[in-house]
């Protein structure tokens, strides 16, 4: 008997302790972005608009891919590092600052360049162990994170151009023209060397 | 609840042989301790630890198979929350015809444990009351977790196959 | 009614789309009318191998995976794995570190919880506290992704350390959240935890005995909530838990029978108290210095099995690692709180209402792709 | 009536027809229309109380959101499932709004005047009318031919059954202080004053009202007691197969369901549309009172749908069974017995009536203390910026 008023009296009172707390609540401002339309980019817009409700986009926010070719040294660590091998590189030696022009500051590390540097998007799970991975911090995730597009294939995304490529490989192979003239050029030195010597 | 000396392995090793009359050796291993037991003596032994005063490993916290080579290593992971122990129970069964007694009496966990290494490594458990896969639809072929085992061409209307995109993105 | 008016059992499938099977899980019940005979668990729709993953990617590479395992405690997962691996190679982690590791782990605890509360809640059909429970989750959310930079797959534990350093003011502002958290929290258990109605339909269902929970071998929350005191944090101390005060929370039977449904759901309420208390002493005690051990790039473990078990919001969760001395783990297993959870379903699911059932599912805290992995 | 039969040349009968055609149209319009925005005001309503928008796209604040959604049912194919029973399939769903629409007849959308008839068992004839909508929910149940529709159906049968008991027994309460079956005779023995309404009339009728007022809700499957359609137990229960225009409906139903819940436990409980004595009569006032009045109790149900768990069925009956049918009880004898002393001292009355009022106000006044209070506690900053 005693536990069935008291379910009555318990009943009634949670019932009304509830319904002030969902009207509560009812007051409160929505913190509901409207993403299109709310400017989410800048931290003082959100902080007007939602009084500190909500945290802006963190400096190290893990969007898609990007990558600087300049510094990039072709190094395949990332490559490595990868657990579901979503980039694809393909180096050739040749000296990077000529093959790119002068616009980049820092200096060329390496005299080797990206023939293909492909980031399978759709495949990419956002981990960061790339960017971890990478010595020269070539790779880095940027802050954008919409990415529509159409058809699948429009998620590989391409950093090397063919114009790039071709002068690359085209490149190389002076290089390598180069090289072996300058190798025929010591062997006949040597040649002479030991002609004379001889 | 708790007691402050915890047994170690050679100690229960020791408590083993001396109540089941049954050869136990201790494994050699880099990391944990564990406890070799003949497959034929697993389901004695298994209940000797469960009822044991001085161990009450009533606990069963993990059962798994590790193909490595021409065996399939066993493992149960056992718990005593009455002594704060730990131990690991290790047999080994061949690949060829890998059955060993189900611990389901034992410990009621073991069903599911077992039905899941039966789907994945195909090992009998002889006196399981309900040997079915549990990942894997039952009309799938071959034991995926297997060193051996060749992912299939297709499951039903299925294909398994690499895509275009994927084929020229790394061919 | 007559015993010669002849009834019929019916088999309905709960799921694998059902709105409280909480991911892709089939029930198959046999009811007569409202009442539940049998009921048989069909799990592995999330079935994803990554199991059989972890025998084809680098040591460090399984570290995003661990993420997929559980979502809702990636940070947790991350840690089990990184600390197996650690113990193999015999990695010291830096103090700082751990503290991160702590203060990262437990605030992804909460937010874990608060999802499982909320989920239960939504069972129940009180959607609000789920929206309001959900809000606050996105708050941590947000405060996670300030020093890792994603939101739900965290990959920020690394083996020896940790991937980043906590951002500049970021205890103040983790204080600032505690302050609001506490009492927003407080106040939506008042609107549904202490609620007659709820309390009536989750007391006295489904309750699971200690040593029935032991022979099933519950975890967590759910052993707790039956009464076992087994908390591996303080029973088998890692990191630096042993530095720190805390209760370990366990059903008390305060309105029903021991570890019914209101007991496994009452531990985590008191769990994320606990959690908010140990965040308060780490954010006070946490020392400067490094957050990376130097680790090899290429790591080899020695051969040899590592079974270790850490505790996760869905309870203790086992990592056995076998390794060949290879680049790659030979046989990873997982076993986590959802798939011992799940296995006492049949069980338990006998002789009560199909509404029992769905604050059943609703208080073990079945999280569907750790059950399958 | 003149003008029809005097201009156009009708006969009596014909003109009727026209007359109440006319009539039917203006309720069934107001009834859509109040449906059609309930549905709208509950999703921003729960919106809000989950601090989110709800729907604000389709024109301002989302008002049009119930017409893209009614266009959109309404497009949409009407799928009749395999193994259906299709007659009663396709039948059901105008049963149930029939159902719905049948209880307009007897209930006031302003004045004493403004009913469609007033019927001198209107009371019984609300009573008897509600419980065809029980037919019609079984029927959807039980011939989608699947299982979690059954289910729900045979719930709503269960429950809306035993549901009707306790509601006309706590109806009984207005009867007896009204004296007569009639609601325009229940109107007006209600004054326009607080305390003059049947509701705060005595803790008896007080009781009635909170019984009438439960009973109602599980009548209407409004959470707490929307078990038919639990969504995390039943999927969607009775309705689950419904697709199309035959589904917009049910949903019509639904909502109009909450409407007649607000209209009847004005018209019976708060005092209906009665204004004090100078505006008496008054045909836009009386509405406008009557109507204000039924939001508000729209709203108090719209608010208890987003506070609530659901109940389980077993404790479903038990509510009823145990707990409102003795009240209702209690509220009957209880209020005969006061209006037999009160008929020896005609002064207690009033009295108690004021005095169930001002205890009613210091209720509401803790209550919204209690609601300042965690209004309160709801602003703390989180400071995440």
């Amino acid at each position: 008997m005693n536990a069935y008023f008291n379910n009555i009296k318990n009943g009634i009172q949670t019932v009304f302790e509830g319904m002030s707390i969902s009207l509560a609540s009812f007051f409160v401002h929505p913190i509901t972005i409207q993403y299109p339309e709310d400017d989410i980019s800048s931290a003082e817009k959100l902080k007007e608009t939602y009084k500190g409700q909500l945290g802006p986009m963190p400096e190290n926010y893990r969007g898609i891919l990007d990558v600087d070719l300049s510094i990039c040294t072709a190094c395949q660590l990332c490559v490595k590092a990868c657990p579901i091998d979503c980039i694809v590189i393909d180096a050739v030696k040749c000296d990077k600052s000529k093959v790119q022009g002068t616009k980049s500051e820092k200096p060329a590390v390496k005299t080797r360049t990206c023939t293909r540097f492909d980031i399978h998007m759709g495949k990419c799970m956002f981990c960061a162990l790339c960017t971890l991975a990478c010595p020269t911090g070539a790779i880095v995730h940027t802050k954008v994170f919409e990415m529509n597009k159409y058809q699948l294939q429009d998620l590989v995304l391409s950093f090397v151009s063919e114009e790039e490529k071709e002068k690359a490989i085209k490149r190389d192979s002076e290089l390598k023209v180069e090289a072996a003239a300058e190798k025929a050029a010591k062997a006949a030195k040597e040649a002479e060397k030991t002609e004379e010597e001889k | 609840m708790f007691k402050e000396h915890t047994l170690n392995t050679t100690e229960i090793i020791d408590l083993i042989q001396k109540n089941t009359q049954i050869e136990v050796k201790a494994s050699e291993n880099s990391y944990d301790a564990s406890i070799i037991v003949e497959p034929k003596d697993v389901l004695p032994v298994m209940k000797f630890l469960k009822l044991s005063r001085d161990l009450s490993f009533k606990v069963l916290s993990s059962h798994t198979a590790v193909h490595d080579g021409e065996d399939f290593k066993l493992f149960w992971n056992l718990l005593s929350y009455e002594h704060n122990l730990e131990t690991t129970i290790e047999s080994s069964v061949p690949v060829v015809s890998p059955q060993i007694q189900s611990v389901c009496k034992v410990w009621k966990a073991a069903d599911w444990l077992e039905r899941e290494s039966y789907d994945l490594f195909g090992i009998q458990y002889i006196d399981h009351p309900d040997l079915r896969r549990i990942m894997l639809p039952e009309d799938w072929i071959g034991f995926p977790l297997r060193k051996d085992y060749q992912s299939p061409e297709g499951y039903q209307d299925i294909e398994n196959s690499r895509s275009e995109i994927d084929k020229r993105f790394k061919p | 009614m007559t015993s010669e008016l002849k009834t019929e059992h019916i088999t309905i499938n709960m799921g694998p789309q059902h709105p409280s099977t909480h991911g892709v899980i089939r029930f198959v019940i046999k009811t007569d009318g409202e009442i539940i005979h049998e009921c048989d668990p069909d799990v592995g729709y999330l079935h994803r191998g990554i199991e059989k993953i972890a025998e084809s990617v680098t040591w460090q590479g399984f570290v995003p995976f661990t993420d997929r395992v559980d979502y809702l405690a990636s940070m947790n997962a991350n840690w089990a794995y990184c600390m197996a691996v650690e113990e193999m190679l015999g990695t010291e982690v830096p103090e700082r570190a751990e503290y991160i590791r702590v203060i990262a782990g437990e605030l992804n605890r909460i937010s874990s919880h608060l999802v499982a509360i909320g989920a239960a809640d939504m069972d129940m059909g009180a959607i609000t506290p789920f929206v309001q429970l959900l809000r606050e989750r996105e708050y941590i959310n947000d405060l996670l992704e300030m020093i890792c930079g994603a939101r739900l797959t965290y990959n920020y534990y690394s083996i020896g350390g940790v991937n980043y350093d906590l951002p500049e003011g970021f205890s103040i502002k983790v204080m600032g959240f505690l302050d609001h958290f506490e009492v927003a929290v407080e106040q939506m258990h008042r609107l549904v935890t202490y609620n007659q109605i709820f309390i009536n339909r989750f007391a006295n269902v489904a309750a699971v005995s200690p040593e029935m929970a032991m022979d099933y071998n519950f975890v967590g929350p759910n052993l707790r909530g039956s009464g076992v005191k087994y908390d591996v944090r303080r029973n088998k101390p890692y990191s630096i838990y042993d530095k720190l005060d805390f209760e370990i929370p366990i059903g008390t039977a305060s309105v029903g029978t021991l570890g019914d449904c209101y007991d496994r759901y009452f531990v985590r309420v008191e769990e994320i108290r606990e959690s908010v208390k140990i965040l308060r002493q780490c954010l006070q005690q946490i020392p400067e210095g490094e957050i990376q051990a130097k680790v090899k790039n290429a790591i080899k473990p020695p051969v040899g099995h590592k079974y270790i078990r850490t505790e996760t919001p869905r309870g203790d969760t086992g990592y056995f690692i076998y390794s060949d001395g290879k680049t790659s783990p030979s046989r990873l297993k997982i076993r986590t709180g959802s798939f011992t959870g799940m296995s006492i379903i049949p069980e338990l699911a006998r002789n009560i209402f199909i509404a029992d059932l769905v604050a059943v599912i609703g208080s073990l805290d079945i999280v569907a792709p750790e059950l399958d992995r | 009536m003149n003008l029809l039969t005097d201009t156009l040349g009708m006969t009596e009968f014909w003109a009727n027809v026209v007359i109440m055609l006319i009539v039917c149209t203006i309720v069934f319009a107001v009834f859509a229309l109040m449906s059609g925005i309930t549905s709208w005001a509950e999703r921003r309503i729960a919106g809000r109380m989950q601090s989110r928008y709800g729907c604000n796209r389709v024109g301002p604040q989302g008002i049009l959101q119930f017409v893209a959604d009614a266009v959109k049912l309404i497009l949409k194919e009407d799928l009749i499932p395999d193994g259906a029973d299709r007659f009663l399939y396709k039948i059901t769903p105008y049963l149930c709004l029939m159902g719905v629409l049948a209880t307009l007849v007897v209930l006031p959308l302003g004045s004493r005047a403004m009913m469609v008839a007033d019927l001198n068992v209107g009371v019984l004839y609300f009573i008897s009318i509600t419980s065809i909508v029980v037919i019609g929910i079984l029927m959807a149940g039980w011939s989608s031919n699947n299982k979690w529709s059954l289910l729900g159906g045979m719930r709503s049968a269960a429950q809306i059954v035993s549901y009707e008991i306790p509601v006309a027994m706590s109806l009984l309460t207005p009867i007896l202080i009204a004296g007569s079956l009639s609601v325009g005779d229940l109107l007006d023995s209600q004054g326009w004053l607080p305390w003059e309404w049947t509701a705060f009339q005595t803790p008896f009728s007080a009781l009635a009202f909170f019984v009438f007022f439960i009973g109602s809700l599980a009548e209407g499957n409004r959470t707490p007691f929307d078990l038919p359609e639990a969504e995390s137990e039943l999927v969607s229960g009775f309705n689950t197969e419904y697709s199309g225009f035959r589904f917009a409906v049910f949903f019509m139903a639904e909502y109009g369901n909450v409407f007649l819940i607000g209209l009847s436990t004005t018209a019976l409980f708060l005092g209906g549309p009665n204004l004090p004595g100078f505006l008496q009569g008054n045909p836009f006032l009386s509405v406008a009172v009557m109507m204000l009045k039924t939001i508000f109790i729209m709203f108090v149900v719209i608010w208890l749908r987003w506070t609530l768990p659901r109940f389980r069925i077993d404790q479903l009956m038990d509510l009823s069974w145990k707990y409102l049918l003795p009240c209702a009880l209690i509220a009957f004898f209880g209020q005969s017995v006061f209006m037999l002393v009160a008929h020896q001292i005609p002064a207690i009355t009033q009295i108690t009536s004021i005095v169930v009022f001002i205890v009613f106000l210091l209720i509401m006044i803790k209550f919204i203390g209690r609601i300042r209070t965690n209004y309160k506690e709801q602003s703390i900053p989180v400071g995440l910026n």
